[in-house]
Order: structure tokens, then C-alpha cells, then sequence
């Protein structure tokens, strides 16, 4: 098949009429074509040699893409029809909670009265967005059983870094200066990577043979050097670390505290609060959890909960309830020894809209059936392809499941990769793989609670019928049916082309 | 009412048959009961999706700065500028907004595409040849700059620009007490940064400037340029990137990295956020480059195909050496910028920045003529934002101008602390306003704004 | 292959991954499932027993689908994947006028001070409304040379039912009543069939050796029964009829009326108007000029402009200009001998909403522009492809050009409808097939002024290569590419199958 | 400032080059000089984007009677329903939107499919086998039943219930002054047909009732099949098809045809457009349907597809002995119905109907309570909607109550005719309220609003 990428209009490129590739941008540029329009604003038209002095002024215009309106259109449009997302289908991905988010959500985000907001106007004109901010606080202090947050997180692991500069605070606060942060093997990357950017140095802690911290290994770990441990339960397994309550007295007993993932907050909410597990600092992924859709790689957002002893630590300024019955109800106040900011403004608030919109369309009933809906989701994968994959755990699962390809792999050389690979062709997106590292050709898979049962049905049938395949040595050259096929990836990483510039 | 879970009672009873299980609640078998919510969260029930939205439209009428009601000329780094429907449209399709990371690229082609369109146009921008897929916003693309600086160079000394945005630099200190960068803050004079007051710091392993400033002025970037050369120091330029579509790029200064904030690129004001991280640097530091990046490849017939790449970097594969935390990013506003650049092309880019600097130009003449309003910063050239001392606090001023239809600007000591310090720089802050001007103001909205802003500083 | 229509949330039925069908529907529901959601009233909960009578009430529910939101946006996002439109593509349809509508039209008329306003509001109350159709009104009696116009007609058929109507209204305030009305064989299908619901008998005349209307067979078929005669102009075989000028006096010298069909009028505006070649009803289809987006089959509009003589007899109530100085400033008015309403309420009101914007983002100017270049690139596909296809009038065209395969056919075997299955696999939509009647294996070309030369060369192109395929006997098997293949048209309509319930 | 235009100059040379032309103006060559506009069109030079949206805003301000603004009461076949997030988001998608009518099935098989699923969803309501595709309007289909039944038992009679909509029954008249059909009203009483009335006129070939009428009346449809069975008439029921969830279906009263208006299901309301004009009828007149069908078949592989079927009844192929003259018709409105109602479900169109007459049945209870003001038509039951006499004109008090924040229903003179005919009858009109109540009303709304007519008729 040759790689025809010819301009013009045709929806070739996209899918739907066959698999041709749609040419970059640059390449459907013609100069003089333009498609802006700007308003008439009756401003004199002075030349920009008079406004910009000479040795400041660019040579030449930026070189972008100039095409018509309408081949932007078609050339997005197009680009769109190459792209899975969740309201095409299934998207079991372990780990990122894939759930469909209510159009409502994204009505809300784009109210006028909200997205048109600039971020610098006084709190006596935006107490609409101050109300909102202060609600989701509050709600998000219930569902994590902590005093009080921090929304300017802007993502989970920005999220894990404020938690761990609030240690850091609470530890110089005590006039000490502990060094190490413990973290088990079965940790999401993000976790190493925030501890050693908080100033830490980590400690890995081995997992057992139930997928669970080692509370042995966990004890040899813990001195008085230790400022905390992070963890997340549901573990990155999908496994409740049943021993919660010793492991945070262990760690609350060298005078550490104990971090909060809430990545998998999905699993628990209104089963059980991160706060009653004995965690003094939680960070939560609204994007998981609360239904901000991905953005394809983001927007999300990380707000970090805290226990009462760490309030005074938080990001500011925060949001707050006013008392002054004349005054305006809401205003903002830094906490007296915060850490500062960690977001150019207030967060990601529209994400943040959205998940306020997403927990009173739920309400505390409606986010109990969530997570009873996702655990029940999940172990019945689980249970229903036990016996064509391993499951290295094999017990009682939360939200999501670890499979391993490992027996599969060995058996007819297709791993984990494969599998995913050849679940393209069956229509569903591929659960993670490769994740959690202590999995070898680990399949992840999470369904979420909006999946029906059909749907974990054909999904099950859909694994098991790729799994009779890699038996059959037919797994390598899939996926078919994609505009791309298997993708060179250590071609990109060897020959970088990172722009269209650098095409040769 | 239906809620969004599908399980119907008959499901529910199949499945947790075929588990084995008496009850929804032995799922939670494993929790300890002694932890188990009892009585459920203190939360209320759910309502209805009308009643939600009616609720989020009466908060948003609690708004009263919405740019659809209070003519907006307030900047500090978030710009109203125009948003064509087409770009909506566009960026709002739901396999963009509904993707997750694109973890497997034969069904990701269509959002790794549009990344590497953005990518390309950044990198031309900022004119470097490498460029991420963006980062939380400004704010997190200046302290990723300055971890890479620091990191390449071994030095932890990093003199700082007062120009920079003031809540920029906040987080740049906050994030420092982690990584224990030395942060030197150097002042402004006139709006330009006084680098001869830092002359004598020594280890410095990054130098960042705002072009144009937070204070709208360029500043000589020549200057920074040897500033780095002599102290073997990586030079980080902060650019607002309309302004570069007009002013020599920053690679052109000699830029290392140059980061800036892509909000003014099709996303709305959004009170703050979601926005966009740019991030780009020159090819010698593509290894230490934080966040993701598309790379262009091909697959298994030969065909031309996008995905991610240089993955070792990140830290699901490099873990506690990974060279940034960053994960979950913000793609859907890359796209968007994309889209949004797509639509402006070369003319529309250099016009939107022309007409910033006209409207500018002319809503500052018009003010400096006002009685008892000067000019913050001299005759330094300014850009698309200016800053004005007022007889009368600029919150003051502010709070007078929305009852006659306009967000006049920020209060300069609204954007350096909450509170000022009680010195004589707090009080001039405390009569500093940032005014902003973008190519939608129009010449009889400045007009009536001047005459508002000269009636209430009486 | 199989027809596995399986329900499950697989994007399998998206061409992204493959080429499944997409389950109806009814076979993803299931009974107890639901995505609806109502609000809060407060309304006490009567039972419907107490509210419909007994012998009124049905028995039992009507049996919709039953599916969760996840489902139902997974569905219809699927389906669109299934659909070729303008925003992903040429769509080169003759007479159809596919051209890319700018999306600013949709903004306007999704702005909630539009489309939430109820039609029977009082004028006082609506006042933005009537100024937008009468700007809408006197925008197009400007372009159409005429006096006034209903906004009424919810399509051109509409339209065209209106204006014989006008007609029928004018003859019988002369005290006459003719019988007969006079069209040219090659006209738009509607065209008979509205004179057929106008009262009126079709009286055909003959198109010449040019393609234009036979000035002779014309004289022969004028007398004094003749009511009018309804012209496209530039006709549907693209081309200008010269002799308008010739045809209207001839027309009016028996004391008929000149209709103007306005599907063209693309080709013509600020070029040409109507009312100046004589016509003296006009109805234009602003879903084809005025780029309202075609809805995959509607909404359109068709309003229709009269001359002078005919005001008087327009439907009504008709939006009006008022001069009272102190009360509203647009009312509504039922002209003396109106015909009557022809729509339930005022026409498609948010389709004209969006033709008024349209025609304000353009201009005078810019309309001008708009004929020049679709003139133009019809043109130029026409002289490119000369070669490969007949011409069978050969002259420089208007706005769309007709192609013959005859040639090709009796050659190859391959007819117009095989050259257009055929390009489908080159990422084209087909142009117009089998329309005109009066050219044999027609392929009628409207690339309309919105594409770009890059693609009419594509587009030529591969026309081209498919004539180059036809010759080697290659097209009947196409399209390949597509989510299905070759569609059975002659099985649908013998084995009718027009509801899911009627699947056995 | 560019257009929509891709055409560079140096295209238009290129291409003029090609055509052997000079200048675009000899494109235009073929017409007659003398007819060419000199001087341009007397329209004035196109604004940008940003200008036409601010005006058709202005315009929008200048609408009182916005639903978001003003509480709907009023109705008269066009209703304020609650229309989800969802459904816009997914009857919106471009492809939908941008596509036209399916001449090619092979890449048109999602629109095919959608309104496959709506001529289900409407068979299944109406209680008929043969759905069509849609037609433009309730009263444009109310036409085609009417042509139907003529041409179907070749009887030039209509007997038409005075109980159709006004405007509906307009139309009809206006387009039978062209078929001829001989239209014969049929007065109401009590808001019920009165067929005792016509009991004399022969040569019927169709009845027309409406079910609800619209003074919202249930009416003796029992009576009507026996009436058109004596007759050999067509029975041809408009019928409201939200009311029709809960109502005996038009198919199970004997309905030959059933037509309606669906704006109700996810349609705004569009001040009056497009809606869309819903038609089932029974399989032996299939062959006379007017507009579009599509049905299922095969492809080349055996694969399940569908196709516009029957075509050889429309006008393309049949000309001027098409059954209907309707080409382009509201397919988008169709998709957005099939939508919605996969939205509503089983479940949730039955609970709109019924929290409708529930909302209904609430608020006129309270009004009757009102001095002066009594139901128009005493006793019958109603469904969604009913008629007052009020003791003032009823423009009055719209007008009045549109002060206090209502748009309190149509004034029935107004519906009946512009003038009115200065007779007693068009005296009770004047005084005549329609009022309807959806879903989306709340009891504190029901309640304020009963409180404004009190007021507002004193
Ligand atoms: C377990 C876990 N922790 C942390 C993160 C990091 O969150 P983010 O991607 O929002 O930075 C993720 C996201 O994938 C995760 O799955
Ligand atoms: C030449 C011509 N006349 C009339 C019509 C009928 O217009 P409508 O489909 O809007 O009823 C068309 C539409 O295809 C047409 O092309």
C-alpha cells in the first residue's frame, strides 16, 4: 500500500471510506489562503513598525498553516475519525478509570456565566465561581474524610507534589527535616518521580504474595527518618491493602504521614474514606474519578485533601466561606504558614465545575452505586477470564483487575502487547499493559460502572477469542483493521521527528 | 430517576451469581468494617440533571465579571481574545475530549496528529526545534524550565526576572523548597529587569526573563543573552506567544527554553484554568524534556504514523529519575491551539498580535493624557499590556469601573500578595493597575472605558 | 464475513476499527434500563389512572428502546462515523449546492434568545425575531429582483407549491382560470410534480441542441391556457439559457407568469437577478445558496419573492416593518388577497436566522465572489475532464457541469452509477447521478465555490483514475473501502422492510 | 479580511489560464450584458464573523418571549420539553448535520440507520407498520394525509374536525385551492367534534381528527372510525405524540393515517422552525406515502444495510404523477427525535407524558379556582394543555403576565386569525386562553403564575 498523503479534499483519510493517511496541516497550507475573521473595531490602523521598535520586531511572519475554513474543518474532522475515545466505545483501561461523563458535565463547563470568567476579577464579582469551589471543597472534605483542600492541583501528580511539600512544611514546622518517603513496588510511576522533585529520597517496599504491602519489609523501612509513606488503596493492583490500619499506625508511628493516591478513589467512594483509613493527605484525580473527560492526555485536575493538623500548611489563596452577613459570602484567605501556590491561578476550574456538576447529579447515594457497580464490574472479568489468563492475585478484586500474559507469552510468544494489539481488531480498546511493573505482561483491566453487562460480555468473548488466536500464532500482525497498523515505536524514539520541520 | 450506571436488578442479581455473592456489600469484604461508612456519605442525594444545570446557571449569574457582561481589559497572562465558533466545533469533538492518553497509537492517529501540528507550530513560534505536547500551564512550564536548567548545568542558583508573572514566580518558590533551587530575584526598573544588581551571584545554572514582561515592556534579551554566556548558564525566556507572533522569537535571542502560556491560543478565560503549559527548547536538551512528546514514525506497512516517544524520560518507565512528574497533561488545549493557529494561519496570527499592540497603543495614549494617571514604566516600550499608576487604589478603581460595565485590569497588589507588606512598594502596587488590551476591545468601547477610568479616579 | 450485529460496546461498528455493522437500537436495549432525566417539580405524584380515562388510556407503555447514556451516545457517535458529510469532504453533488456552511450560521442559530422563542408569542415580545426575517426578506428581494417575499415555504418543493398557488391566486383575480403550465424537460423532478399540486396540467417543452429551452417547441406551446412557466436559470444542465430574455416575453405575451426556480442561483448572485430577466415569482432554496447545512435530508427553506403584481396574494401573516414611532417596531400583516398560511408557523424560522447571517458575514461583495468562483471551478473541472468523460452540451458553464458516461458505458459496461461507487474508493462523495433525465448515464458536477483548487485537481484526478479502472473493467466491485458494500436497492423495495419490527 | 473562499490569486490565474479567459467576469459571458447588475448588489459589504454574531445577539436581546427568560405556558403545537445535554451533543455531530440526503447508501448508513430507527420508534408509537422519513412540519403532514386519503379512495371530500390546530387547518385550505379537495369543517363543542353536524355531506374521502385537539380535548375517536367506515372514508388522526404515550395509539383506534407534529422530542422551540411532521399510515397505502422511506436490505457481502426505498413513488422518477411533491424534508429533526426518544426510553416517554397532564391537571385546577376566569370546554378531559374564558381579553393579559415573568399561552383570536371577525364568536376567541403545561414546570411556578392571572384579570 503506498502512503499517498495528498492535499485536497477528499475524506479519504478518514476511515470511513478507507485508510489513506490525512496529510499534516502544513501540507494542505497554500499560501494566501486564510480563514480568520476579526471583529471591526474602528481602532486606527497604525503600522507595526511605529508600535514595535525595530531590533524587537520578527524579520517575517510566523510560518503556520494557511488554508480556508473549510479545509480546517475537514482536515480536524478527519483527524477526528482516527481517534478511539469513550463515546465510541469501550476503553478498559487500568488505572485511568475510563468511565462515560454526562454530557451535563460538559454543559456546565461551557456556561457563559462560568467559562467567561477572567481569573484576576475581584472576589465580589466572581462569588459564583468562589461558591463553586467552595462546594466541591467541601464535598470532596466528605468523600475523603479530610478538614479541608487545595484545588489548585492541576493533575494527579501535581497533586502528589503538593502533598508531599505539605510534609516537607509539617516537618520543618517540627524542626525536622526527615529524608525518606516510602513507596511499595507496585506504585504508579508519578510517585517516585513527585517524592525525589519534593526533596525525598524513596524507599520501595516490596510487595507480598497477596499483591499487598509487605508489613514486615515495611517495618525494616520505617525509623525516624521517614517523613511518610504513599500508597493507594485500592493498590495498583486493584487489591484493598486489608492491613491499612496497621500499616498508617506503623507509619504514624515514627512520627511519618501517610499519603493518599487517590487514583483509585472510584473503588471506595462512599464505602469507605481514605481519612478513617488513618491518611493524613489525599490527593484525589477528578478526571478519574469525577468524569472530567481526558482531553485525550488531559485537562484534569488534582486537588490535595488534608487532615486538620495540615490546614494551615495548604496552597493558598484558598476559597472560603465569609462570615460578614453585609459583605459578600465568599472571599480568599492564604493559610498561615501555606506553602504558596502551586497553579498560576485557582486550579482548573472548569474541571472542577464539572466535577461538582458530576457529585450533585449523584448525589452521596448515586457515588455509593458507582463504586458498587464498578467493583461489581470488575470481578466479574475477573471471574469470567480466569481461566484464559492468569490472575496473579487471584482473590476478591476492587475496581479493576490485574491479568497476566506471562503463561501466554511464554507459551506462544504473543505477550501482553499482543493481546492488546489483536483486542483492536475485536472493536474495544485494549485494558493497560505493561502496568503495574511487578506484573510481568500485565493486562489491566478496568471496565468502570458505566459499562453495561453486555458489554463485559462482548468484551470477555472479545479477549478470549483473541487469546484462542495468540494459541494459533495469529496475533502478530494485528491490528488489520486500523488506519495505521503496529507502529514502529522504537523508530520514533531512534529517529526523532518531533516536528514537520523535521521531516527529511 | 435513572442515573449513568446501566445495571439493571436482573444484571445485578446474574452477576453477582455468577460471583458467588449474596449482596452488592460482599464486594467490600476486604475493607476492615470497623472503617465502613455507616449511614452513608454526609452528602446530599443526587438530583436531577435540569435541577444541576439550573443550579450551575445560577451561580454562573453570581459572576458578575463575565466578559459577556463586563467589557474585559484585565491580562496578567489570561487574555480575552476571540474565539471563532469553527474552533469550538472543532476541538469540542468528542473523540478529542473523550480520549484517554494515547497509549496505543493505531486507534490514537487522530489526537497524535493534531499534537504534532502543535508541536510543529510551537517550535516555529518560539523558533526551537523541539516542542512538548504541553504542560499544566505557564506557571508549571517556568518551573519545568528552570528544573531542566538546573539539571543540565549541575547548578542550583537560578536568577529570576521580577518581570516574570508574580503568581509564576509563587510557584516557582514553592516548588524550589522541594528541589532546593536557589532562586535570585532580580528587579525591575522602568519595567526591564536591573540584571547588574545580581552581577555578583555566582553557581547560577538558569536565567529566566519575561518577554514581553508581566508589566507588558520588552526587555533586552541581548543582555540575557550574555549574562548566560558568561556564567555557562541555560537562558529561559518566558514568552507570551502572541506577542511572538510580532517580536523576534526567542530562539532567535539565543532562547535554551523558551515556555509561555497557549490560553490566548482558543481557550476561554476559563477563571484560570483549564490552560496550556508551552514548552519548547533546542535539540540538546530533547532528553531532559519534561512531559510527552509525538514523534513522527511509521508502521508496519510502511505507512506514515504518529506516537509517543522518547518515553524513557517519563517516569512510568524512569520512575524516582525521571526528568519531570508530570503525567495527565493538557492535550485537549494543545489541540485546541492547534485548531486555533490552524484558523489563524500566518496573516491571522501577526494580525491579532498587530492589533493588540494598536488597541494598546491607542487605549495608553488616551490614559496617560487622563489627570493624575501615569505610566507605570516610563517610556519602556510596552506590548499588549501596560501598567498605570492611579491617584486612587486600583482596587478601587476596579470596583468602580464594573458598576459602569468594565473589568478595568488587575490590581498590581492584588497580583503580588494578597495583603502588601505595609512598605512604600506595597502602597505604589496598591495604586498600580494592569490594563490589557486585546484585538476585540473596539475603539469606542476604549473610548467610554478612559472616560469611566477618568470619572472614577477623581 | 459475517454480519455479526452484537450488542456491546464495541467501537467495532465504527469504520476507526473495522467494518461490523452497528446493532439497532432495539437490539442494545433492555428492559429496566434508562437514560432520561426529568426535574424536580413538586408536583403532586397523581396517578395517570386519575388523569386519562379508562377508555382512553393504553395498556402498556410504548416499547422504546431501553439504554443507558453511555449507550446511546456510543450508539449515535458510531452511526456518525457511518456518514460521509461536507465537513469531511468534497461532496460534489449537481444541483444539490453542497457547499461548506460556516459555522458561525450555527452559532447564531443555536443563541438561546433564538431558539428558545416560542412562535406564538406576541409580536411585542419577538421583535428580534421579525427584524431578523424581514432583513432576511428584503436581503433576498435585493438579490432576486423582486418587490416582497413569504419566508413561509419549509423547502424549495414548498416553495414552488406556493408560487403556483400565486399563480392560480393572480388568474383567478383576473377572472381567469388556465389550465396548463409549461416546463422544460430537463427541470427538477418537483418541478411537475408541484404544478400537479398547483391545479395545473405539466405542458413539456423540449431542451435544443445547446441544452437550453427550444424557443420553437416553446412558441408551439403557448396559448392563452397557459398559467406560466417554470425555469431554473442557469438550467440543471449548468448552463445559462440565453434567450430569458426572448422566453419571459413570450411567456407574457399569452399573459402567463414567469416562475424561477432557484436551486441555481448559486451560479448567478450579484451577477444576475431574476426579477431583471422577467421572472415574476422566484423561490430560492437557502439550504443550497444560503448555506444552511443539508441535515443529511433537512431542514431546508424556501421562501418565495414576487414581483409587484403579486404581492398582494402572498401568504400570510407576513413580518413587517410598522412606522408607528412610539409602538413596536415590526408587527405582522396578512396582505389583502393572501393565498393563506403554507406553514404551521413562519417557515423554518432558524434556517432563515442562519441564511441572514450568512448573507451579512458575505456581503454584496462578497456574494459576488461567491458565484465567480463556483462558476469557476465548475469550469475548470469541466475543461479537465473533457477528455475523460463526454460533454454533452459543450459549452462554458455555470455553477455545475453534466458529464455523460454513455460512452464509457457502451464501452466498458460501467455507467454512471459504477464511476461513482468507484469514486467513493478514491475518498470522493459522488457527483449527481442519473439527473438530468435528458442526458444518458449523467454524472451532473457541482463543486461548488467552497473547495479549493487542490481538490478540484484531487478530485479530477481521481475521476480519472477511475474512468482509467472502468476501461479495465475494474469498478463493479466497488466500493471495497466502505462500512458496507454495494447496496441491494431492488431488494429493499421488493422485500419492504421499513421498521425494525418488520425484520424477520 | 478572508472569506470562506479558498482561492488565491495566483489560483484564479492559474485556473482563468487554464479556461483560456481573461477575467472572471467572462465566465459570465453567456449572459446577456444588458441584464448584468451595474454596480453591485444593494447589499451592504460582508462584516467579519465576530460583527454578525454580535448583531444576531443584539437581535436575540430584543426577544421578550425567550423560554430563558419568560416561563412558557403557552403551546398550541409547540412545546417548551426538556431537551438534554446528551441528545443536542449527539444530534449535533457535523456528520448528521453536513450530510445530505443519502443518494449513496454505502456512505450514508449512519443517517440511514438513525432514521430507520425513528421510523420504528414513530410505527411503534402510532400504532402503524409504515413510518416515513419526516415531512416539514405537523401541518404539512396533516397535507399529505389529506392527499393521501383523496387519492387513495379518489373522493374529493374531507371532513375536517374544527378541533385541528387553526394554522394546520389554514394550510390545508391554502393547498386545497390547488387540489381541489372539498374541505368541510366540523364544529366543536365542549371541545369535541360535533360529526352529527356533516352527518348529511357524501363523497368523503378522508376525516380528519385531531387526538388531543388543540384546545387539548380527548375526542371520541371511536366514533370517528365508525363514521369513516360508514363512508369508506380514510381515517386520518393528528396526533399529539407525547400524548400518545399514554394514549390508546391512532393504529389501535383504527387509524388509517396518523400524522403529528414531533418538535416535542428534542426540538427547540425555534420560533416555529424546523420542526418536524411525523406520518404513519398503514401498510396498504404504503405505496402512497408522500417523502422518504428507508428500509433494510443487503450488500454485496450479505452484510444488513439500509437504502431509501420505494422511490419510484417520488418525484425525481415520477414527475408530475409523483405522490407528493416533498424533497428535501427535516431527516435532522428525525435523527434528534430518534435520539431523544433513545434518550426518554420506555420508562421516560411515559413519565413525560404523565408528569405533563399531571402539571396540567395541577394548574388547572388552581385557575378554575380564580374568580372570572372557567374552562372553555366544561367537562371533557384534556391532556397537556386547556382553554379559559377569561373575564379580559386574553392579548391583554399575555401582555400583562409577560410583566411578571410568564409567557402566559396564546390568546386564542390570535390563533384563529389575525383580526378576528367582529362576530360573537370571535368575541369568546378574544377572551379565550390557551394554556399548556410540560414537564419542566415546577408547583412554585404553577403556583406564582396562578397568583399573576389573578392579579392580572382583576
Ligand atoms: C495510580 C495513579 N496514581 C497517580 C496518577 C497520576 O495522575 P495524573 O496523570 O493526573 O498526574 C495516575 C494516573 O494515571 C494513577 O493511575
Ligand atoms: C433544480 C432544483 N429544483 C428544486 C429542488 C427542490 O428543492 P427542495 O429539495 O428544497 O424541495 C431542487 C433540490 O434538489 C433542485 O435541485
Amino acid at each position: 500500500m503506498t502512503d499517498r498523503s495528498a492535499p485536497g479534499g477528499r475524506a479519504a483519510s478518514a476511515p470511513l471510506v478507507g485508510r489513506d493517511s490525512e496529510p499534516t496541516i502544513f501540507e494542505l497550507s497554500r499560501p494566501g489562503r486564510a480563514s480568520w475573521q476579526l471583529p471591526t473595531t474602528g481602532i486606527p490602523e497604525t503600522p507595526l513598525e511605529d508600535l514595535v521598535p525595530d531590533n524587537h520586531r520578527r524579520d517575517a511572519a510566523v510560518d503556520m498553516a494557511e488554508v480556508s475554513e473549510r479545509d480546517l474543518v475537514g482536515h480536524f474532522t478527519r483527524l477526528s475519525h482516527r481517534q478511539y475515545s469513550v463515546d465510541l466505545g469501550a476503553y478498559p483501561l487500568g488505572s485511568c478509570t475510563m468511565k462515560y461523563n454526562p454530557k451535563v458535565c460538559d454543559a456546565v463547563a461551557a456556561l457563559p456565566g462560568l467559562d467567561s470568567v477572567h481569573p484576576g476579577a475581584p472576589a465580589a464579582l466572581t462569588q459564583g465561581w468562589l461558591a463553586t469551589l467552595v462546594e466541591l471543597e467541601e464535598a470532596l472534605c466528605e468523600l475523603s474524610g479530610m478538614a479541608a483542600a487545595t484545588l489548585q492541583p492541576a493533575a494527579g501528580a501535581a497533586g502528589e507534589l503538593t502533598g508531599l511539600l505539605l510534609m516537607r512544611a509539617f516537618d520543618a514546622a517540627r524542626g525536622e527535616q526527615r529524608r525518606r518517603v516510602i513507596i511499595p513496588d507496585s506504585a504508579h510511576g508519578t510517585n517516585p518521580a513527585s517524592v525525589t522533585l519534593g526533596g525525598y529520597e524513596v524507599t520501595t517496599v516490596k510487595s507480598d504474595e497477596r499483591g499487598c504491602v509487605d508489613i514486615d519489609s515495611l517495618r525494616d523501612a520505617l525509623d525516624d527518618d521517614v517523613a511518610g509513606m504513599m500508597l493507594t488503596n485500592p493498590n495498583t493492583l486493584g487489591l484493598f491493602e486489608e492491613d491499612i490500619v496497621e500499616i498508617a499506625a506503623s507509619v504514624h508511628g515514627v512520627g511519618g504521614l501517610m499519603y493518599y493516591d487517590g487514583a483509585n478513589l472510584n473503588a471506595i467512594l462512599g464505602v469507605v474514606r481514605p481519612g478513617d483509613m488513618g491518611f493524613d493527605i489525599v490527593h484525589l484525580n477528578l478526571h478519574k474519578t469525577f468524569a472530567t473527560p481526558h482531553g485525550g492526555g488531559g485537562p484534569g485536575a488534582g486537588p490535595v485533601a488534608v487532615a486538620p493538623h495540615l490546614t494551615e500548611f495548604l496552597p493558598g489563596p484558598r476559597p472560603v466561606r465569609l462570615d460578614d452577613p453585609d459583605g459578600p459570602s465568599f472571599g480568599w484567605q492564604t493559610p498561615a504558614r501555606s506553602i504558596g501556590r502551586v497553579h498560576g491561578w485557582h486550579g482548573n476550574a472548569l474541571v472542577l465545575a464539572r466535577a461538582l456538576a458530576y457529585i450533585e447529579v449523584h448525589g452521596g447515594d448515586g457515588l455509593l452505586r458507582v463504586a458498587e457497580r464498578a467493583v461489581l464490574n470488575a470481578n466479574w472479568i475477573r471471574t469470567r477470564l480466569h481461566g484464559t489468563f492468569d490472575v496473579p492475585f487471584d482473590r476478591p478484586c476492587m475496581h479493576e483487575v490485574v491479568f497476566s500474559a506471562a503463561a501466554l507469552h511464554r507459551r506462544t510468544g504473543a505477550s501482553a502487547h499482543d493481546v492488546a494489539k489483536g483486542l483492536i481488531e475485536e472493536g474495544f480498546h485494549p485494558p493497560t499493559v505493561a502496568f503495574p511493573l511487578i506484573v510481568d505482561d500485565a493486562l489491566m483491566v478496568e471496565p468502570t460502572e458505566t459499562e453495561s453487562y453486555e458489554t463485559l460480555v462482548a468484551l470477555a468473548d472479545a479477549l478470549e477469542r483473541v487469546a484462542a488466536r495468540a494459541e494459533g500464532g495469529q496475533l502478530s500482525g494485528s491490528p488489520r483493521t486500523t488506519p495505521v497498523r503496529r507502529v514502529d515505536e522504537a523508530r520514533a524514539a531512534r529517529t526523532l521527528i518531533p516536528t514537520f520541520d523535521a521531516r527529511r | 430517576m435513572p442515573d449513568y450506571l446501566p445495571h439493571t436488578e436482573e444484571d445485578i442479581d446474574e452477576m453477582l451469581g455468577f460471583l458467588g455473592l449474596a449482596s452488592l456489600d460482599e464486594l467490600f469484604d476486604a475493607v476492615p468494617s470497623a472503617l465502613r461508612i455507616a449511614g452513608g456519605l454526609g452528602l446530599p442525594t443526587g438530583i436531577p440533571e435540569p435541577d444541576v444545570l439550573a443550579r450551575a446557571r445560577s451561580r454562573a449569574e453570581g459572576n458578575g465579571a463575565r466578559a459577556d457582561r463586563l467589557v474585559c481589559f484585565a491580562g496578567a497572562g489570561a487574555y480575552d481574545h476571540e474565539v471563532p465558533p469553527v474552533v469550538k466545533a472543532l476541538a469540542g469533538r468528542s473523540e478529542f475530549v473523550t480520549a484517554y492518553t494515547p497509549y496505543q497509537p493505531e486507534v490514537a492517529q487522530g489526537g497524535l496528529q493534531a499534537v504534532f501540528e502543535f508541536q510543529t507550530m510551537v517550535s516555529r513560534l518560539f523558533g526551537l526545534p523541539i516542542a512538548n505536547a504541553s504542560l499544566y500551564d505557564g506557571a508549571s512550564a517556568v518551573v519545568e524550565a528552570v528544573n531542566l536548567g538546573v539539571g543540565a548545568t549541575g547548578r542550583s542558583g537560578v536568577l529570576v526576572s521580577a518581570g516574570v508573572h508574580p503568581h509564576w514566580r509563587a510557584v516557582l518558590a514553592t516548588f524550589a523548597a522541594g528541589t532546593g533551587h536557589r532562586l535570585v530575584e532580580v528587579p525591575l526598573e522602568d519595567g526591564q529587569t536591573r540584571w547588574d544588581a545580581v552581577a555578583d551571584e555566582a553557581d547560577i545554572g538558569a536565567v529566566v526573563v519575561a518577554y514581553p514582561n508581566y508589566l507588558g515592556c520588552l526587555e533586552d534579551l541581548a543582555a540575557v543573552r550574555s549574562l548566560c554566556d558568561g556564567r555557562e548558564a541555560l537562558m529561559a525566556v518566558v514568552a507570551d506567544p502572541v506577542a511572538s507572533a510580532v517580536l523576534r522569537s526567542p530562539g532567535d535571542w539565543g532562547a535554551d527554553v523558551a515556555v509561555g502560556e497557549g490560553q490566548a491560543f482558543g481557550t476561554a478565560l476559563s477563571f484560570g484554568g483549564p490552560y496550556l503549559g508551552l514548552f519548547a527548547c533546542s535539540q540538546a536538551h530533547v532528553r531532559r524534556l519534561p512531559g510527552r512528546l509525538v514523534g513522527e514514525t511509521l508502521d508496519a506497512d510502511g505507512r506514515l504514523a504518529y506516537v509517543t516517544t522518547l518515553r524513557a524520560r517519563e517516569q512510568d518507565i524512569r520512575r524516582e529519575k525521571a526528568t519531570s512528574n508530570v503525567c495527565t497533561n493538557q492535550t485537549l488545549m494543545a489541540v485546541t491551539a492547534a485548531v486555533q493557529l490552524g484558523w489563524l494561519g500566518t496573516s491571522g496570527l501577526a494580525e491579532v498580535a498587530t492589533r493588540c499592540a494598536r488597541a494598546t497603543r491607542y487605549c495608553k495614549e488616551a490614559m496617560s493624557g487622563l489627570a493624575g494617571v501615569e505610566p507605570l514604566t516610563g517610556t519602556t516600550p510596552t506590548f499588549r499590556e501596560f501598567a498605570l499608576r492611579l491617584p486612587v487604589p486600583a482596587r478601587t478603581a476596579v470596583e468602580r469601573l464594573a458598576e459602569d460595565g468594565f473589568l478595568a485590569g488587575i490590581a498590581l497588589d492584588q497580583l503580588v500578595g494578597e495583603d502588601g507588606d505595609g512598605s512604600a512598594d506595597a502602597e505604589a502596587a496598591r495604586r498600580g493597575l494592569l490594563v490589557a488590551v486585546t484585538e476585540r476591545r473596539t475603539a469606542h468601547e476604549i473610548d467610554r472605558f478612559v472616560a469611566a477610568l477618568d470619572k472614577a479616579v477623581r
